[in-house]
């Protein structure tokens, strides 16, 4: 018998794309990275901020994720594993936050103090 | 069929001619199995005789185990464990026997050898990945080792190592010094090689299958690794920057797990800033895939034996896929139920705990397929499949127990006691470690050559059932007393009643630890003079059974990959070769199909 | 299943056949692999910062000049256009054009990680260290040094990977392929730059 | 075999049970406000468990006995309905059980959590070093004075770290060794650590709670039936975690006076 279907073996991403493409790219990149250093003087407080950048960071890293790393132009159900396994265990990390809160106002059913004091 | 140029792209080697090459520094994904069920022979040793001077202090507090002093001059003065040298060798028994046994034995070893073999590669596409990750594996476990050896010995802060004890150094008693050091290192490395194996382990299964073996045709085992090194894939990369976090926490001043104002030994410590509640978050984002980590691969295992000593195929090979998917994809949404009364947010608690008691709807459904399989079929009892069977009815006692664990409500009673050191021996210490022993039974004459000694083997079995429910059915009743778990002695009042039952569980874990010698004979004896196996002695399927030899060929396959026609289980149906047909087998039949 | 034999078996077994579902080759798969399993070390990381950060009464914000790190930043992006030119080279076969842009990605690698050290040593100057800083909450300096030196690690391993892949290209001991992955972890580095510079750096701003 | 093996299952699970069912070894009787929910829970949760336990392992040995003795030319037979019924079942039985379960449980874990004391309630502080519990109670002026942990020291007893010289509040706190409560009042229990983990758990009063060094954590309980109990640590602390524990005695208001008045005459 023959061999295994050597073309469907090769990989989808075959790098052909003009360099204009990667340079648009490369330049939405430097643009949005640009924008991080703008929002880092705008006077919001820092949830605000915080929020802004890990927008533009998803923003740029998806950009390279898609295109500079070829993603897109993989099989569908690559890129979907990729980014939804990565995701799921990415966002399953974040359970701890509450405890972070916590660390400065206390446990919330604790109301009074209990006179810790810092020097 | 077809040949082997086909996959020429991809590790193609030559036979290794060198004795290292052959046999210590090999690439063959055989020896590299064998090589880490060796290692976790030579651990679950250790580990079990530390649980038996663990067991004999707990019975029997005030007896001197004779010769103990030469293990550790300052841990047993007069032969009398101190209370640190019982909470050194408790967190080395859980460690060794987590790590380096449930994880190394029935995923890296079995999966190593069998996982290529079960998909018709010649070998894994990273054959020097897979070298590697053995031996990091091996040097971590000797730096663990090592640290009974080094300054005042092992740490004692549990296998899970909560900070700041964990952190802050000697000022806080003896073990945590060195030692802990040495754990986190140990571990941290312990990652990196499981990271190795986890990427071979993948690439393989996706990239390495043999013509017209499509996903669904691969056997439940394959799936279960698969499954299994994609959870390890992300546990152990979070495992490994907590480690080293915590080493910096150790030995260079940092406070990433240590809080402000702590007044140590009645030093108040130079720590600030720190949270103890960002360790075990961390700890257990690890932690509780970890645990899965340890059982599914034992699943797939006795899964695949159950089937062939069933002769018949399982009820649905899907669902018993998607079950473990979908156990894979909950176990990392749970890990909190370990934190219920730990200080964590409890509204987490409730966000917790529904994740963990959907967790039983996989786990009940891979036990009800079993059970249904097991209907109308053909059943035949041997060593292997009688520990495959065991490990159903110790997965049922364990996961029951889990159940409880899982609802806040009832942890508040139940944490950190016995009850939970029962749960977790049920499934971890028997059920999985029945993966391993049907595992053994089942392919040790592909591995070696020769059949393993039945009836030794069933008197193996009937002592290790008896005798593990014997140790572990009763700490659930000590834990439900109240009996805590991480003591040396039992001085509270309303603990004393309970020592009778202790010293029960002690006669009971040397009885059945005595009787692990008979399965370590039987394992050397039959290695060197058990009868010579033939290539397919259960009359098995899958490709395994189809190489040319016992063990199979450098090249698995003699030089041919194989061509498979069928799905991995046709049994119970009009073979040449009698109630099966071989996946490899070009025969047309008529396939056994499951429903859902 | 009912009784065997619900359908009759397509006997041309090349109808199911062991093709990759994903069509990724292995190498290419492995590194995929890794920079997912790498991912979540750097969140795990960065986790832990903004846990503590967000926990702390204060937090300081010493970095009063960004022009470093713009040039970091600016370098590391940079060196990712390079690559992809070099692997875009090495596919359309052009070997020198492909070996002489991954030594320019490798340049781009150096200079970013002296600029990298050269900011440490001012900050270790300014009295910053793992445990203690004169600006207060000591965990600044440990997570900062943690975070960007684990990044730092990776952006000097990816330099020698550059140069040991760029060079054995050259030699003709491995192909575009192999060039291909060393450039998705590159991209990869890259990537987790774009996530330290706004935490790390940019929160911590002066004002 | 297989039959012997069957039996032995049976008989194993049923042995297991046994103590259960006798309640050979079982929970402390609870003598707290909040812990009948919880009991409930435990009991409904015993009964449906016990049940899906018993069911499973006999139903394991039956098809062992039954299914092990097939005769040569015997042909395999399939599961009535086939793996539906088994993933029905599991989602049916089993989903609504946990489910259920779960709801009731998270209920009374509500019920013990996410309330606030009353107002009246009476605050206790309690510390926990390594390895011995301490105790406060504010005295007279209902006020705690604030700790200083650079004074913290086992060796001059001042555990609390109190500087009595210059906090007025501190001067008439009570620092006890043992924790004493009075009958049917409400305790609010103000929780922290001096050095590592450590827990707070009393089986009789269905409380267990972690102490988290650098958090401060408080819980509140009411005892219902006079005695003494013990409070013991639960999380692993080091060498003297074993032996780390306190007793807790629950008094009648009029003795619980004149207990308190006694410790702080020895103050
Ligand atoms: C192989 C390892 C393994 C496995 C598979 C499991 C499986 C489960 N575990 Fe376990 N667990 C551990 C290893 C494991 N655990 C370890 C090591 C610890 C302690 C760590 C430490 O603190 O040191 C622990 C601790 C632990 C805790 C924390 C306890 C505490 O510290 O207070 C909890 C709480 O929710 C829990 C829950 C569960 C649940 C719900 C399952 C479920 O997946 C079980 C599902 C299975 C079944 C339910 C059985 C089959 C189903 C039926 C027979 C049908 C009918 C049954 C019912 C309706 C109940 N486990
Ligand atoms: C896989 C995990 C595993 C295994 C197998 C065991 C096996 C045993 N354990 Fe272990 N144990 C843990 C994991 C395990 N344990 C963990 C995680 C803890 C928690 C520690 C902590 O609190 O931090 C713990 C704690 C623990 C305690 C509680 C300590 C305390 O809280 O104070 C006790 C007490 O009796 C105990 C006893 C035993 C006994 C008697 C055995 C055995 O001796 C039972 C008899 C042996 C067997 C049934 C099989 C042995 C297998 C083979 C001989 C061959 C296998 C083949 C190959 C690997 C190739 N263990
Ligand atoms: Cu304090 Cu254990
Ligand atoms: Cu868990």
């Amino acid at each position: 018998m023959d061999t295994p279907d050597v073309k469907a073996n090769e990989p989808a991403a075959r790098y052909t794309d003009p360099i204009g493409k990667y340079i648009v790219i490369y330049l939405c990149i430097l643009v949005l990275a640009a924008l991080q250093f703008v929002i880092a003087y705008t006077h919001v407080d820092t949830t605000a901020m915080f929020a802004r950048m890990l927008f533009v960071a998803l923003a740029e890293a998806g950009l390279a994720l898609m295109f500079f790393m070829h993603l897109w132009a993989e099989k569908r159900g690559f890129l979907l594993f990729v980014v939804v396994f990565t995701g799921f265990v990415l966002l399953a990390m974040q359970y701890g936050w509450t405890d972070s809160n916590r660390m400065e106002v206390g446990a919330p059913y604790s109301q009074p103090k209990t006179g810790v004091v810092t020097q | 069929m077809h040949d082997m140029s086909a996959h020429a792209h991809v590790a193609h080697h030559a036979p290794p001619t060198s004795f290292i090459r052959k046999h210590i520094f090999s690439l063959d994904h055989k020896v590299i199995g064998k090589q880490y069920y060796g290692l976790a022979l030579v651990a679950v040793l250790v580990g079990m005789f530390l649980s038996w001077l663990m067991r004999i202090h707990l019975g029997w507090t005030n007896f001197p185990i004779p010769g103990l002093h030469l293990l550790s001059s300052n841990g047993a003065p007069g032969n009398l464990m101190t209370p640190e040298y019982y909470l050194q060798l408790m967190t080395m028994h859980a460690t060794i026997m987590v790590f380096f046994v449930l994880t190394t034995a029935p995923f890296a070893a079995f999966g190593n050898y069998f996982l290529p073999i079960q998909v018709g590669a010649e070998d894994m596409p990273f054959p020097r990945f897979n070298m590697m990750s053995f031996w990091v594996t091996c040097a971590a476990f000797l730096v663990l080792i090592s640290s009974f050896f080094v300054g005042e010995g092992p740490t004692l802060g549990g296998w899970t190592q909560y900070t700041p004890l964990s952190a802050v150094g000697s000022v806080a008693g003896p073990g945590e010094g060195s030692g802990v050091v040495l754990w986190a290192i140990s571990i941290g490395l312990f990652c990196i090689g499981q990271l190795l194996g986890a990427l071979n382990f993948i690439t393989t299964t996706l990239d390495m299958r043999t013509k017209g073996m499509s996903l669904w045709r691969l056997p439940i085992s394959t799936w279960g690794w698969f499954i299994t090194s994609i959870m390890g894939l992300t546990a152990f990369a979070v495992l490994m920057p907590a480690c080293i976090l915590l080493i910096l926490d150790h030995v260079a001043g940092t406070s990433f797990f240590v809080p402000s104002n702590l007044v140590i030994s009645d030093q108040l410590q130079p720590h600030s800033g720190g949270s103890t509640l960002l360790w075990q978050h961390l700890f257990w984002f690890f932690g509780h895939p970890e645990v899965y980590i340890a059982i599914v691969p034992g699943m797939g295992i006795v899964s695949h034996i159950l089937v062939t000593n069933m002769r018949r195929p399982m009820l649905s090979h899907r669902t018993l896929v998607y079950s473990f998917g979908a156990l894979a994809v909950l176990s990392y949404m749970v890990y909190g139920h370990h934190m219920f009364v730990s200080g964590m947010n409890p509204v987490s608690s409730i966000a917790f705990s529904f994740p963990t008691l959907i967790i039983t709807i996989p786990s009940t459904i891979v036990v009800l397929i079993w059970l249904g399989s097991l209907y109308g079929s053909k059943l035949r009892i041997n060593s292997a499949s009688l520990f495959a069977l065991g490990f159903i009815s110790m997965f049922i006692s364990g996961g029951v127990s889990g159940f409880f664990l899982a609802q806040p409500s009832i942890d508040i009673m139940l944490h950190a006691t016995y009850f939970v050191v029962g749960h977790f021996h049920m499934v971890m210490g028997v059920a999985a470690m029945f993966g391993i022993f049907a595992g053994t039974y089942f392919w040790f004459p592909k591995m070696f050559g020769r059949m393993m000694n039945e009836k030794l083997g069933k008197i193996h079995f009937w002592l290790t059932f008896v005798g593990t429910y014997c140790i572990f059915m009763p700490f659930h009743y000590l834990g439900l007393a109240g009996n805590v778990r991480r003591y040396q002695a039992f001085p509270a009042d309303y603990m004393q009643p309970l020592v009778p039952v202790h010293k029960f569980i002690t006669v009971a874990a040397l009885l059945t630890g005595a009787s692990q010698l008979i399965f370590l004979y039987n394992l050397i004896h039959s290695r060197f003079w058990g009868e010579p196996a033939p290539d397919n002695p259960w009359q098995a399927t899958s490709l395994e059974w189809s190489t040319p030899s016992s063990p199979p060929p450098f090249d698995n396959f003699g030089g041919k990959l194989p061509e498979v026609f069928h799905d991995p289980y046709q049994y119970g149906v009009e073979g040449s070769s009698g109630d099966y047909v071989m996946q490899t087998s070009p025969e047309r039949i008529q396939t056994v199909r499951d429903e859902a | 299943m009912s009784q065997p034999g619900l359908t009759l078996e397509a006997h041309v077994a090349g109808l199911i056949t062991g093709i990759p579902p994903f069509s990724v080759p292995a190498k290419k798969m492995a590194i995929w692999l890794f920079i997912i399993a790498d991912a979540a070390t750097f969140a795990a990381c960065l986790v832990a910062y903004g846990f503590l950060r967000n926990g702390s009464a204060s937090w300081p914000r010493p970095f009063h000049s960004i022009t470093n790190v713009v040039l970091m930043t600016f370098i590391l992006l940079t060196s990712s256009l390079t690559m992809l030119l070099g692997v875009r080279a090495a596919k359309a076969g052009d070997k020198s054009a492909a070996f002489r842009w991954t030594m320019i990605t490798a340049a781009g690698g150096v200079i970013f990680a002296l600029l990298h050290i050269r900011e440490w040593l001012a900050l270790i100057g300014e009295g910053m260290t793992l445990f203690h800083n004169p600006w207060g909450t000591e965990l600044f300096g440990a997570s900062f040094f943690s975070i960007t030196g684990l990044h730092l690690l990776h952006v000097t391993g990816g330099v020698v990977a550059l140069l040991a892949v760029g060079i054995r290209y050259k030699s003709g001991r491995y192909n575009a392929d192999d060039l291909e992955v060393t450039g998705l972890y590159w991209h990869f580095v890259d990537l987790v730059w774009m996530f330290v510079v706004p935490f790390v750096y940019l929160l911590n701003l002066a004002h | 075999m297989a039959k012997l093996f069957a039996v032995t299952i049976i008989v194993i699970a049923i042995l297991s049970a046994i103590p259960i069912l006798r309640h050979t070894w079982w929970t402390a009787p609870d003598v707290s406000m909040h812990g009948l929910p919880i009991d409930e829970q435990m009991s409904e949760t015993m009964a449906e468990a016990g049940i899906s336990f018993l069911a499973s392992q006999i139903l394991l040995a039956i098809f062992i006995w039954k299914f092990s003795h097939s005769k040569p030319g015997e042909k395999i037979r399939t599961f009535p309905g086939g793996a539906m019924t088994m993933v029905l079942g599991a989602f049916l039985l089993v989903g609504t059980e946990v489910l259920a379960l779960g709801a009731f449980g998270a209920k009374a874990w509500a019920t013990i959590y996410f309330t606030a004391p009353t107002p009246n309630a009476m605050p206790i502080q309690v510390q926990s070093g390594q390895f011995a519990f301490y105790f406060r109670y504010p005295g007279p002026d209902g006020k705690f004075g604030p700790i200083h942990p650079d004074l913290i020291s086992e060796a001059n007893q001042n555990f609390f770290g109190l500087d009595t010289d210059h906090d007025p509040d501190s001067k008439d706190d009570i620092v006890t060794a043992e924790m004493a409560i009075p009958l049917n009042r409400e305790i609010h229990l103000l929780m922290h650590s001096k050095d590592v983990g450590h827990s707070f758990f009393v089986p009789e009063l269905r409380v267990h709670q972690d102490f988290v060094p650098g958090l401060d954590l408080s819980i509140h309980f009411t005892a219902t039936k006079t005695g003494k109990y013990e409070i013991v640590c639960t999380q692993l602390c080091g060498l003297g975690h074993y032996n780390m524990k306190a007793y807790l005695s629950v008094l009648s208001q009029e003795d619980f006076d004149n207990w308190l008045k006694q410790q702080a005459a020895q103050q």
